[in-house]
């Protein structure tokens, strides 16, 4: 059963845009700060990704995700205070400061997790659609990589088996053009990674990911199809990240121009859908103002809790090994 | 402490070989567990390769056992998926040669999702693979290589010495909350032995006494342990009466049972298949001589296959594979007889 | 340079088929007396592959094989005296007795190794191929793998970057229906595994594998195309295997029905070639005896030495660990 | 036996970081060797993620210096091809917790390919890889994964502590005709150290007394000896005076140097940063109790990692990786101080 496109789930999705892009900005800026330890690979200029699919979820259906994963458990409806505490270190995050944003999960929305091994999410992701289906859910395993991703066998071997048993899986290929500093050219002859899904006998479908509608149009009829049974769907999106692989000013290399960023940024998946909204006058730019000041809020309080929480004590570190 | 050796169990035990043994397990744990299921390369159709899973696709349906494609990490990764979603896997791993297709599944995700997460993953899995030498399979298809797993926090790993064992092992495996490798051995598949009917358990974390003995103690898990009773009766000739302990698994490891051993009879060596240098034998050893030095006779001994892989030819493999002489001849060269 | 098909080719053609189907034969009844131990899987129904490849390859151009790797040693010009020797477990085979059935090799023709694991001559023959591009010579590598191996990550990653780096490698894929027991509907829900080229940027190509020539001329192209710098090549050749899995009898199982087995047994490669040869008077019906003559020659006198040959010393297993 | 600890050498001595020292190996490398080349992830545009590979691809081209795509399976596997026909590939294996991607290309096609084909193909193929906790990677950034490779005959492992060794055996490493693993650790990375001009070895399988001792024996690898030599100054206040060696490689071995230390020391400890349970650290502390029995006057102490992944918070991390603390804490308990 696709979600129609309604005011109230244009404005969610809105809403869940605002809501990654004004999180991974504190996170970054925290980071600068020295208030966040490890790596941060944020997600910001690939809100529309996240939003568009996840609008379609319940806390039943699962996700997996990348090491670039705070949008997507953001959109899956993720606590910010709990993800603050995470990606400070902290005893009250979600995985009491185990395992950070490379780890960053939450399973009671159905998020089985960041992974900090490119490819960790599809196999993952392929056994929890195989669940769905052997429970007799109806629910559906939506799993987010990278075009880099792209080229790890495990997500080939994860296709292949999701195709075979005609799992309720939906493969969102987050196509931002880069595996770190390198660019999709250099790291596979193709354009599109969706030609890829012929091979494992499912559609395979090219979006823009800088429109949240384009994405949650794609992602509403694959999801119907992985619901009715009819198996996956290698669903592309192409996107962009604003800010560089890991960090905010990442490494200072060259590997892409200063343009090519300004004109992705031309798209910017959050104006172009406010503009949209006000043009059909489903949001005035006070509503709009209104949910980015809420979020802003939010994140005060969430970073208030974060840096009041008490660092786990070391005795945890022998904890959480064994069920 | 470890286990007495007679286990007595309440019902009517019969002879099985080990195959029989496992497939019996295995019925048993998708009679107990609605959400378990069999996955793996052959092993609907076919009934595995080696036949363990005979029958059951036919009994539970090819929605419960179920062929994959040839894709380890795949396969590995079907079950951290759906052992996290509700689901009890049981995954057939056919050769544990094949963990390096799969090493980062069972490494990065299997073995540490659950601490990753905080403790708010469980996943109940159980993986059986068959490892061991001794079939003429070569280099890619005789490794014992448990220690890969005994250095990984997060799994367990039981090691089925016989039919008994190997059916108890699994059974304890699948009803517990935690990835558990079951290593099964490629040369015992047609041994005999007496096996329960109905489902019972082998502990996971307690050692058996194989054989009770005064002045020596050998432990030793998998095949070898048998190599080792056959060793002990050997080593009669020689005034030494040796206690055969097998840990039954790696991981939990019941060191106290070994400890008490060794307390008793100040002597002792570790044996395994798997090659000796960087073998789990180290750590025993190491263990053993840290926590009982002052019981010490004699340095702990260990005898595993020499430093190079498993050798094709039956003229070769049958000097690389560890059994009752060379482990006598490791005792004799121990204490200089 | 494209070979182009003279009668000699032709004749070279059917002398490798007939070498390997006698050899393949002669093998299975020697496991069966116990002379062979281990598990040994024959080639014998697709000799066409090998011999329609290899026929276009020199020494210098490598191969990589399967565990189904005999009729590829000896394409690639095997001496059937070593390989016997080796099959044996005697010291005098080409890895003295080391590697067996599943490893037997010959890296002076080219031939580098059969391999026990499914799906591990795609990354070496991809790695091979880029040293010929590297080192500057025109030769290729050719990877045989199955149907099964198809699914194995490993074909993905080596497909990817040989797309990638346009080296000079073909990937051949021998589609004999199974992979072990389970049919290829039950691993893959594709039924042309050359559709999984266009996803690495390579042409695909679909040919009968039980006609020789039809290979030939496939592979011709292929091996040409790499030659020239234009890259790889998936070649998939429809085939079927006359024995069991492993070993003659195999285990019993009943995965496939005997009419089935007739059927692809009608269109034997062997028999369908000397029928054209005879056909087109290149070879006579005395002439194509001759040619199993000679091999079941040179086959006795191979059993003679690897039966009168050394096994190896004790004191070979450590050797050969370190150079 | 073991090299004196201020290895001279003809050439001028400058300071330089690990990293410089790294990418001035590789230089040299790649200058002495034609057939050589650099592959792995993001290894040639942008010099490498901690820029070891800095300014080689504009040096010598991309045919030479070259990213390839995020497959470990795929770059091993372009070793394992290129190697055994005239290359020889210098692979990149960002971080050493991604050995589990491509541990089947490692352990049984790198590994055994030579043994298998009868010692008819050579391997000359080194992978640079990083190992290390204390960054806050959390558990699959952070492993130190060496037991895997020890336990794997057919491979070489080098451990490279501070710039001058890693300068020094990745040159050794590169013109060995077998496979070699340099595990570089990544909180050394901007560690300084005296390295000198041109091209130097330091030996595989020749171990370096760090700092002479008369009374104990510390034996450790990688970044955890300069945590040992603190630690030995720390002991100085109980009147241990210890030695520290560091093997330089796992395999080979220099188990003799080791050996001749604790026959004058008579105490001992093996310190690492990998997990202590199934680490490599009780195969050098079972052949030392074998072949030193008489001369130890304590058990043979272990010091690494508690057994669990590696924590994310810094709050965990530091109390997980062990320190010159947590090493004078071990001598302590061991000799009951
Ligand atoms: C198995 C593995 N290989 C390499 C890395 C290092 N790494 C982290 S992110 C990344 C790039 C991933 O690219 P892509 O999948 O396109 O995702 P993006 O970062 O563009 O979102 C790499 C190579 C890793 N974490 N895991
Ligand atoms: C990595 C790995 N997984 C599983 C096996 C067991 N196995 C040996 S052959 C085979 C089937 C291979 O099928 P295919 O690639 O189609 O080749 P075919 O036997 O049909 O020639 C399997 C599963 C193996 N040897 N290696
Ligand atoms: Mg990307
Ligand atoms: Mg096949």
């Amino acid at each position: 059963m696709a979600v129609t496109l309604t005011d109230s789930v244009l404005k969610d999705i809105h809403r869940r845009m605002v809501r990654i892009r004004r999180f991974e900005e504190t996170a970054g800026k925290m980071m600068e700060n020295g208030k966040i330890p490890g790596a941060l690979h944020l997600y910001v200029g690939e809100e529309a990704v996240a939003s568009g699919v996840m609008v379609h979820l319940s806390n039943q259906d699962q996700i997996t995700s990348t090491h670039r994963g705070h949008g997507h458990l953001i959109a899956k409806g993720g606590a910010f205070d709990r993800m603050f505490a995470e990606l400070y270190g902290k005893a009250t995050g979600y995985c009491k400061g185990k395992g950070g944003s490379m780890h960053i999960s939450n399973l009671e929305v159905g998020m089985l997790g960041a992974n900090g091994i490119v490819g960790g999410g599809p196999p993952i992701a392929m056994g929890a659609g195989f669940s769905n289906k052997f429970r007799k859910t109806k629910n559906v395993a939506c799993c987010f990589f990278g075009d880099g991703a792209s080229n790890e066998g495990s997500f080939h071997e994860a296709a292949n088996m999701a195709g075979l048993y005609k799992l309720p899986v939906i493969f969102v290929c987050e196509n931002n053009g880069y595996g770190e500093y390198t660019p999709q050219r250099n790291h596979q002859a193709i354009v599109d990674v969706a030609d890829r899904a012929a091979g494992y006998g499912m559609p395979g479908v090219v979006v823009d990911g800088m429109d949240a509608v384009a994405v949650y149009e794609a992602a509403g009829e694959a999801i119907a199809r992985a619901r009715a049974g009819e198996g996956p769907t290698l669903l592309e999106c192409k996107t962009y990240r604003y800010y560089d692989h890991v960090g905010v000013r990442g490494m200072g290399l060259t590997y892409r121009t200063d343009d090519e960023l300004a004109e992705w940024k031309k798209r910017d998946p959050i104006e172009l859908f406010e503009s949209r909204l006000q043009e059909q006058k489903i949001m005035s730019a006070a509503e709009i103002k209104a949910v980015h000041d809420e979020t802003l809020a939010e994140i005060d309080a969430a970073i208030q809790f974060a840096e009041s929480s008490p660092f786990p004590d070391a005795s945890a570190i022998l904890e959480d090994v064994y069920a | 402490m470890a286990e007495a050796v007679a286990t007595p169990v309440a019902n009517k035990a019969r002879t099985l070989t080990y195959v029989a043994a496992i497939n019996e397990a295995v019925r048993i744990v998708l009679q107990e567990q609605p959400n378990s299921f069999v996955a793996g390369e052959d092993v609907g159709g076919a009934g595995g390769v080696y036949g363990y899973y005979h029958g059951l696709q036919k009994e539970f349906g090819a929605d419960r056992v179920f062929d994959t494609p040839i894709s380890e990490e795949g396969i590995i990764g079907l079950g951290v998926g759906a052992g996290a979603t509700g689901c009890r896997p049981v995954i057939d791993l056919m050769f544990m040669d094949f963990m390096g297709e799969c090493m980062d599944e069972i490494a990065n995700q299997l073995a540490k999702m659950r601490y990753m997460f905080g403790g708010r993953a469980t996943l109940p899995v159980t993986v059986l693979t068959m490892a061991g030498a001794g079939a003429s399979l070569a280099a890619q298809h005789s490794q014992s290589l448990e220690a890969w797993l005994c250095h990984l926090p997060g799994v367990k790993i039981a090691m089925a010495c016989d039919p008994y064992d190997a059916k108890g092992l699994i059974i304890s495996a699948a009803r517990d909350d935690n990835p558990v490798f079951v290593v099964l051995n490629k040369m015992s598949l047609a041994m005999k032995g007496e096996v329960p009917e109905g489902a019972y358990t082998v502990p996971l974390g307690k050692a058996k006494i194989v054989r009770p003995g005064t002045n020596y103690t050998i432990v030793s898990w998998g095949r070898m342990v048998h190599e080792c009773k056959a060793a002990a009766e050997k080593l009669k000739a020689f005034g030494i009466d040796a206690e055969v302990i097998d840990p039954r698994t790696l991981q939990p490891l019941d060191l106290p049972a070994v400890i008490q051993s060794v307390k008793k009879t100040h002597r002792c060596m570790i044996v395994h298949e798997a090659v000796r240098f960087g073998g789990f034998g180290g750590e025993i050893a190491s263990q053993i001589q840290e926590l009982a030095f002052d019981y010490l006779d004699a340095p702990v001994a260990r005898v595993g296959a020499p430093f190079s892989p498993v050798p094709f030819s039956p003229a070769l493999e049958k000097h690389y594979v560890p059994n009752a002489d060379s482990i006598v001849a490791g005792v004799k060269a121990q204490l200089g007889l």
